[in-house]
This record gives C-alpha cells, structure tokens and sequence, in this order.
C-alpha cells in the first residue's frame, strides 16, 4: 500500500511539474498569438485621426451657450446655473437697462465659465430653463496659460432671444 | 506602534526602514507604508494615509443634495457610479419616494458594468505588481470598451454623475443596449485569456498563495469587506445582505472562498466578473419602460438621520447623512470600503517578503483617493 | 565560402608589410576596438528598438513610429536625450565607486563580446579556452551593479543589489554546468572546434535528451543571470522603484540600460555557438539540395538569425511572466537546476564516453 | 433578532438608555460610563453577536458631540444603533472600543483627528489625514478657515 502511496506521489510530482510547464506554454501563446496578428492592434495615433476622431454627441466637453444664426442666445439672466454649480465656477455679469415697458430688465453683459475649476458633473446644462447651454464636443482644452480658462461664452456683439429690439 | 518610529534607535535595533511611497508604482496612488525590514522581510509597517485629503465630508456640508453626487466621483473614482447611487438612494429613502424600475434597471447595469471595469482595472495592475507587465494592456483594452458604453449615455468616461437624486441625469443612448450585448460576447471571450495568462501560471501560483492569510474572523474584525473580505469566507455582500435598486428581482451568486489568501482574493474577483455578465444578461433585454427622473420640486431630506449601504467593487460603502431639514445635509460621512480595507495589511504583510508585500497591497485593491476622502 | 580567415589574413599581412610590428599591432588593435564599440553601441540600440516594438505587438500597441520611418531612430533619440541629461549628483554617495560601477558593469559586456565567433574567421580572438573567458568576464558585471546599489546610499538600490549579488552567483553555476554538458561532447573549450565539431549537426539535435536539457536550463539560467525577464528582481520596478539603478541618471544610466541588453545579446550568441551550430547553417540528413541551398545563406546571416531567435525567445519570457520571488528564485537553482544539472552531466559523460551520441 | 427584542434586551442590561430618533435600524443613546459594557455584552452575547462594526463616526450637534457606532452581525445581520452623547465640547473624552473591534481603531483616529474627540486608552491616537501640527479639528461647526466655499 505504501509503495503505491509513493508511485502516486512522485506521479504527482511529475504531474505538477508537466502542469507548471504547461501553464507557462499557455501564457506564452496567448502573447504569442497577439505578437503574430498585427490586426489586433486596437491603439489608434491620435494627431494623426484628428479628422475622423469624432467624440459621442452627449460628450461633456467644453460648456458653451448656444448662439443662433443670428448671433443670438436664449439666456436670460435668471442665474440658475451659477447657482446649481457646485465648485461656483459659472459668473453671470449682467447689465440693467430700461425696457420697452419702463421697467429695468436685466440683460446679459458677460456669461463668464472658469474652466479650470470645472469639475464636467453636468448639472448646469439641464438647469437651463431656456435650453440655453449645452456642451461642445471639444476636447483638446489644454492651454499654457491659466488665465486662458477663463472663458466668456457670450459671442462678442451678441443678444438675448428675449430681447425684442 | 505606541512609539514613534522616530523615537527608535534603528542602528540598536538593527531596523531597515524603507518609505514605500507617496510616489512607488506599488501603491497605486498617494499611500506611504513605512516598512520596516529585516533583509527581505518586512517585520511591520504603517500605513500613512492622508495625501490626497480632500475634506469631501466637510465641503458636503455646504453644498446642496444634487451637488454632492460629484464628489462622490472623486473617492472611489473607480465605482464612480456606485457612490452616486448610494448618496442618490439614500436621499431617496430619506424623502420617502421611490424610482420607477427603469432607472432601478438602469442604475444596476450601469453598477455591473463599473464593477467589472474596476476589475479589470485591478486585474492588470495586480498583474503589473507581481511583475507581468503585458496584463496592464489588457485589461485596459478589455475596459475601454466599457468606458465607452458609459460615454455615449453619461459623457464622462470616469466620473460620470450620472446618478441624481430622484433619477438619472438623461435617458440611455439607443445603442446603450445593443453595444451591452456586443461586449457581453465580446469579454466572455477575453475572459479566459486573463486565466491563461495569469491565474495558471505556475510562477503566479506560488507568488499568491498561501501569501497575506486572513481568517473570517479577522476580515469581520477589521471590517474588510467586498472581494477582499469575501476571499475570507466573510458573507458581506450588500447585494445580498439589503438588497438594494434592481438586485431583488435578479437571481446571482454571492462569491465566497474560504482560504483567504492572497489568490483566493484573486478568484473571488475573476469570479465576480463572470458573475456580473450574467447580471447584465438579465437585466439588459428586460430595462422596462417609464421615466427616468421623478418630478421633485425641492430636493431636501426631512430632519433625521439616514444610513444606506451599497457594494461598490471594493467593498461596503455607507453614507450617513445627517439632516436639519435643509438644502444641505447638516453631516455627511461615508464609510469607504478601502478605509477599513487598508490597515488590516499590517498584520497581513507581517512576516512576509517585500515581495510578498506588493502582493498584498495589490489584492486588496486600494484606491487611496477612498481611503482620504 | 564565406571564410572571413584569407580576408583578416591579407589584412594582417598588408599591415605588417607596411608598418613595423609595433605599429601594425597597435592599428590592429584601435581599429578592432573601435569597429566593436560601434557594433556594440548600434547593436544594443537596436536591441532596445526590437524589445520595445516586439513587447508592442504581444500588448496590442504599435510601439514606437514617430521617429523615422517606423520609428527606426527612436532609440538614437532617446540615446541623445541621456546623453544631454542632467547627471545628478548625490549627497554622501561614494563618489568614485558611484562613477566607475556603470564602467565595470558596460566593460565586462564589451570584453565578452571579443570571442564570439560571428563567422568562420571574424572573431576578435580565439581563444583555446573560450568558454571559460566568456563565464568569467560575464561574471564580472555583477561587481558593478554590487557597486551601483551600494555607492548610491539608496536603500532600495542596496537591497536590489544584494538580491542581484545572490542571484548572479547562484545562476552562473547552472550556466557553467550546462555549457560544461557541451565542453564534454564537443572535448573542447575553443569556440571554433565547438563548432567544427558540429559541423554534422548541432548539439542540440544530437546530443539527445542530455543535449536539450541543458539547453533549456541554460536558456532559464541565462535569463536569470542577465537581470532580465521573471528573474528582475534587482531593478524590481513594483517593488523596488529601479533597483540598483534608481539614483543614476543621464549616460551613466544608458550605460547599465545598454549593457543589460547587450548582455542579453552576449547569452543568446553562446547558446548558438554552443546548442545552434554557431554560424553553422541548418542542414537535415540527406536533403542534398537543400544543404546547398542553406550553405548559400552567409554564415553572418545564420549566426544573427539564431542568436535573434533565442533573444525574441527571452523578450517572450519577459513580456509573458509575472516576477519571482527572491526565494523561489534561490529555490528554483538550488533544489531544481542545480541536481538536474549535475545528474545530467553525469548523464553526458557517460553518453560521451560509450561514444552514443551522433 | 427582531428590533423589539433587541430595545427589550438593552433595556434590561441598561435601564437609563433612551430610544433615538432614526427609524431605520434601532437606535439606543446610552450614557458614556456604560457604553464599553453595552458593547462587549452586544458582540459576546449568542443571540446579538454584533461583531461588525461598519460605520463609526462623530456628529456636531447643539447638545454635544454624538458619537454614532453603527453595529451588525454577520451571522444574524440584525444591525442596530448606538449613541453616546458628549455635552463637554472642550474636551470630550469616550472610551475606545477598537479592543472589541479592531477596525474601530482607525475609525477613532479619523474621529480624533476631524473632531479632536478623546478616545480613552486607545493604543495610537495621532491624526490620521492631517499633518500633525495641523491647528482646530475641521469637522466641527466652529472651525473657520479662510478656504472654505460658503455659499
């Protein structure tokens, strides 16, 4: 019984270390089998596919105020984003001016967005009553400068939707 | 530890410190263990934490419920959605008000989804840590296609904030299902590879088992929960224990070794990602229909106080919130899963190789971001 | 054909015909060493290149491809970059021995490249006692890297010192006594008679069992004593940030960067010279047409091509396998290469002497 | 367990508790003298066995710090609450438990650290996150530093 107790025993010694061996032919196939299919490669070269490098349409990039052909936008200074913003990151400078009917109305001077401390959660877009905003899909948004991140949304000579004349 | 290592004649003691960190590619973040050796082995070491300390819970105190959803990205950032749904199911309970099963549906496949990312993520890290570096692309190649179903719906990649208390930010993509299914195929395939390539190794064998033995008893003890603790034996599923979103009406193991090794912590993971592909396979076809965000005027908790648990991929998270009856909860905390995960490596790596060490650390799946806060 | 001995002779000749015996001796001299410090700096470039692009491939990447056509001269760049590198100066290093460790360790490699036979005739030197030369200048670099961990007043570069130290030691063995299976067949330890005495077939095929045991051994012992592959442990990136290297910068660390793959160019051509057949091209039994064939393929090309094969081989190990642990590694020569190293010498000695092998 | 066994068995061990306000798990305010009794007795009794402690932290209330231990058995997974209220805000002192549990050391270090609650005979009491010359205890309502977004 003993003697077939060792037989089992240094059949398994052998068998482990055949398993051992086995183990590491298989990991090399895989690698290997990776080395001879070029096909796999699944990097692309970035500044190169610049062209056809197309982000997804709900891509929360660059944050930015919808102009229409008119250079107009719909925002009218109700200051919601800059306060669901929770890192205050959105500045809203308006004007009072008088209107049509005599009282002072609010219009919109400069719709400032610091992006440097921008944390993209997305709750200003959807606070928007007026659908005013909405995110670019620009991502390259490195600068060298910092003060480059501060950025007014508000194309120059712009006017509110809002605005009749 | 009563004394400061400072206070220790080292030439007397014949003690070799080495500082493990803020900066070593073994500790994945900003971490520092002051190890200290005797030749190759580490006799104890100290885990230093507080590098990247944020002050998440006091910043919470001044910012409203929806707000706070994006910080929670930032601890854990690789179960970025679980946070949210945790902080966003607990101002739901404590409103009294429940989502419709779509964004319940939803919620779960989205939670799936980052648990098997964040798995793969610790798979090719692990991989790098016991030195095979061809693992690390991998899995981030397996991940990218995960990064991207979350993209096309979310916009982020990473830090989603998808979740929002009463809902969900925006509705799924059209193609959130179809692209689901493409990776289901896609990773049951690439599955196996990750076994081949490392988990029979012979060489990866011996560098993990018997490596880092935790008993039942001390997982419970130093509150180690998730796949670290479940290698344990320790039945800490929260999917199981307080089943929670669409988890009650799905059929799926809770993964549990007893060994509680090093390599067992590797199995349960492995095992977690074949798992959570048949999660998705269920949810994915049945997503009902209904809206996606519930109609709340304000968002406020009601005065009390409020717990909610969640698994994220590393382990139990709660979040205690603390209401007066404002806008913003009056105290927050969350109990992160690596909080607890982390400071019982000192009786694990005791005794052990500097090696061994890495090891270690590297199956318990740190992200010192959680650890901080 | 292809004999490179009646060219290097009417050289030599035309030398001495010209210049007086000094002289000739001493442009002989210059002339070989500055055509091997060229082969060795190109060569260990494009060592660097392959292993990157080849690790490129097995990760599903492209590797390096900005720098010249398919990123050719990427590794020149890179040498130009640590050339212009800042060399940091370290506070209460040992100077001197921090200065000279990266010298001992690239001078131990370019001494060993000296005797290796590239092609019938184009050898630096041929030496009668080949083999051993080669195990003891190899042997030499580990002083160096013990050196580098120890000047650098780093602790992680002495404890990756000490771990390349124990190693080296313990893994030159296991080559000695593989290459020592081969001495015994071929009874001798010149390089040329190594390979003339394969001219009917390479070692590994007729050398039976013995023959391919030692070879594989060699292969894991080589691996092993070149820091390289499951057996890094002295520069250890996960644990111990670089090892020995961690606090050299600029040349000095390109020097070790360079020696470690040259070193790896050094183990692959003693394996073919010794298992391959050197430059011997591949011949089967009785194919006569296709011996001729082969026999056409410069020897240049056969050494090259073989020496390529093992290094591709030892790449594949690298990027395949996790890393070992200091006492696995320890454990894997003295309980497991070591006796079967010694029970196959026996093996061949006895295989030798009844004359069983082809 | 159920929640009403549990208020009955607490009762019984400490008379002078008081039931809290949350409804989620049972809640029980104990006085701080026999908190580390209530607690040994919780995690060795056979019916309770909490021996998970998953949530230790500290409030900044009007009345005191609270000091909230969020407790569950593994083998039961019947959670329950505790509280101890420290009305001295000067210096508030409460015994550790990290003896019954192992993780609750590093959850009073955080605690000590954020609200400088005292935790009596602790093995290694330092700040955990903040540098160790760091000046006021950031999680208390009184904390004022120059840096903080109010709003």
């Amino acid at each position: 019984m003993a003697f077939l107790k060792t037989i089992k025993e240094v059949g398994h010694y052998f068998y482990e270390i055949y398993d051992g061996a086995a183990s590491l032919v298989r990991g090399m196939k895989v690698t290997g089998s990776y080395f001879v299919r070029p096909s796999s490669i699944v990097t692309q070269q970035y500044p190169e596919n610049r062209a056809t490098l197309k982000m997804f349409d709900s891509f929360k990039g660059e944050l930015m105020l919808i102009h229409d052909e008119n250079n107009k936008h719909s925002c009218n200074v109700c200051n919601t984003c800059a306060r669901k913003c929770p890192n205050g990151s959105i500045e809203i400078i308006y004007k009072k001016v008088e209107g049509a009917d005599g009282r002072s109305k609010k219009i919109l001077d400069k719709y400032i967005h610091h992006l440097e401390t921008c944390s993209f959660c997305g709750l200003c877009v959807p606070s928007c009553d007026e659908l005013a905003l909405k995110f670019d899909q620009k991502f390259e948004l490195a600068v060298f400068d910092r003060s480059k991140l501060t950025k007014v949304l508000n194309k120059p000579g712009s006017s509110s939707k809002a605005m009749k004349e | 530890m009563e004394e400061t290592l400072l206070d220790i004649d080292m030439q007397e003691k014949e003690e070799y410190i080495i500082n493990m960190g803020p900066q070593h590619p073994s500790t994945h973040g900003v971490l520092r263990f002051e190890t200290c050796l005797q030749g190759e082995k580490v006799k104890y070491l100290i885990p230093h934490c507080g590098y990247i300390h944020r002050g998440i819970e006091k910043m919470c105190e001044h910012l409203t419920y929806p707000q706070i959803i994006h910080l929670t990205d930032r601890m854990d950032y690789l179960s970025a959605h679980i946070n949210n749904e945790a902080v966003a199911l607990c101002i739901e309970n404590a409103m009294q008000v429940e989502v419709s099963d779509r964004v319940k549906y939803i919620r779960t496949i989205f939670a799936e989804l980052t648990r098997i990312a964040s798995h793969q993520l610790w798979w090719c890290a692990f991989g790098m840590d016991l030195g095979a570096l061809t693992t690390f692309f991998y899995g981030l190649r397996d991940r990218e296609k995960i990064l991207d179903i979350f993209e096309e719906t979310t916009g982020s990649r990473l830090t989603q904030s998808f979740n929002t208390p009463g809902g969900l930010m925006s509705d799924i993509h059209p193609n959130f299902q179809k692209r689901i299914k493409e990776f289901i195929t896609y990773f049951r395939k690439k599955l196996p590879e990750y076994d081949q390539l490392l988990t029979g190794n012979i060489i990866f064998r011996e560098r993990t088992k018997g490596i880092g033995m935790m008993t039942k008893e001390m997982a419970i003890d130093y509150g180690v929960t998730g796949p670290s603790g479940r290698g344990s034996g320790f039945h800490c599923d929260i999917r199981k224990i307080a089943p929670y979103s669409a988890y009650p009406f799905i059929k799926f193991n809770e993964i549990t070794l007893t060994e509680g090794d090093t390599y067992s912590r590797y199995l349960v993971r492995i095992a977690e990602m074949w798992e959570s592909l048949n999660i998705l396979e269920q949810l994915v076809d049945n997503i009902p229909q209904g809206s996606t965000m519930l109609e709340l005027k304000v968002i406020k908790a009601p005065k009390g106080e409020f717990y909610q648990r969640v698994e994220t991929a590393r382990g139990e998270l709660g979040v205690y919130i603390v209401s007066d009856g404002g806008p913003s909860p009056a105290r927050i905390k969350f109990r992160t899963p690596n909080f607890s995960n982390l400071f019982v490596i000192n009786k694990l790596a005791a005794g052990h190789k500097i090696a061994d060490l890495v090891a270690i650390s590297g199956s318990l799946d740190l992200v010192i971001p959680d650890i901080d806060r | 054909m292809y004999d490179f001995t009646a060219l290097i002779g009417s050289i030599t000749n035309l030398l001495n015909e010209t210049f007086s015996p000094f002289w000739a001796g001493l442009i002989m001299m210059v002339s070989l060493g500055v055509a091997l410090l060229l082969f060795y700096a190109v060569l260990g470039l494009y060592l660097v290149y392959a292993e990157r692009k080849i690790c490129a491939r097995m990760q599903n990447r492209m590797g390096p491809n900005r720098v010249g056509p398919l990123g050719i001269f990427q590794t020149i760049a890179d040498l130009i970059k640590l050339l212009l590198k800042e060399l940091i100066y370290i506070k209460n290093a040992d100077n001197f021995l921090f200065n000279i460790a990266p010298f001992i360790v690239i001078v131990a490699s370019i001494m060993a490249i000296g005797s290796i036979p590239f092609a019938k005739g184009l050898q630096a030197i041929d030496l009668n006692i080949g083999v051993l030369y080669i195990l003891a200048i190899s042997s030499m670099g580990v002083i160096g890297i013990l050196l580098a961990g120890w000047a650098s007043n780093s602790k992680y570069s002495v404890i990756g010192a000490m771990r390349s130290g124990a190693q080296v030691i313990s893994y030159e063995l296991s080559v000695g006594l593989a290459l020592l299976c081969i001495i015994t067949y071929a009874g001798s330890m010149q390089f040329s008679e190594i390979i003339a005495s394969q001219q009917d077939g390479w070692w590994l095929f007729k050398g039976h069992i013995p023959a391919f045991i030692a070879f594989v051994i060699y292969l894991i012992s080589g691996t092993a004593e070149t820091n390289r592959g499951p057996f890094d442990l002295a520069e250890a990136e996960s644990e111990l940030t670089a090892g020995f290297h961690t606090e050299y910068s600029g040349i000095k660390f390109a020097f070790f960067f360079l020696a470690e793959y040259m070193n790896m160019f050094i183990i692959a051509a003693i394996a073919t010279t010794m298992f391959l057949g050197g430059w011997l091209p591949f011949h089967l039994f009785q194919w006569h047409g296709f011996n001729r064939v082969m026999d056409f393929i410069p020897p240049v090309f056969w050494f090259f091509g073989k020496t390529a094969f093992i290094i591709y081989v030892m790449m594949w190990f690298k990027w395949t396998f996790p890393r070992l642990r200091i006492d696995q590694l320890l454990a894997l020569e003295w309980k497991y290469l070591l006796p079967i190293n010694l029970m196959n010498l026996i093996l061949i000695a006895f295989l030798t002497l009844m004359q069983w092998h082809f | 367990m159920q929640a009403e066994e549990l208020t009955n068995l607490i009762a019984l061990w400490v008379p002078e508790q008081k039931p809290g306000i949350s409804k989620q798990y049972p809640e029980f305010i104990l006085p701080v003298e026999k908190l580390l009794e209530v607690m040994t007795l919780l995690k060795e009794n056979s019916t309770t066995k909490m021996d998970y402690l998953f949530c230790l932290t500290a409030v900044d209330r009007k009345d005191g710090f609270h000091v909230v231990y969020h407790i569950t058995s593994s083998e039961f997974l019947h959670s329950a609450v505790l509280r101890v209220i420290l009305t001295d805000k000067v210096n508030p002192i409460v015994p550790t438990v990290c003896k019954i549990w192992r993780t609750a050391e590093y959850f009073e270090r955080e605690v000590f650290d954020l609200f400088g609650i005292h935790f009596d005979n602790h093995p290694d009491l330092r700040r955990l996150f903040l540098e160790d010359d760091w000046i006021g205890y950031p999680l208390r309502k009184d904390y004022k530093d120059a840096f903080t977004l109010e709003r």
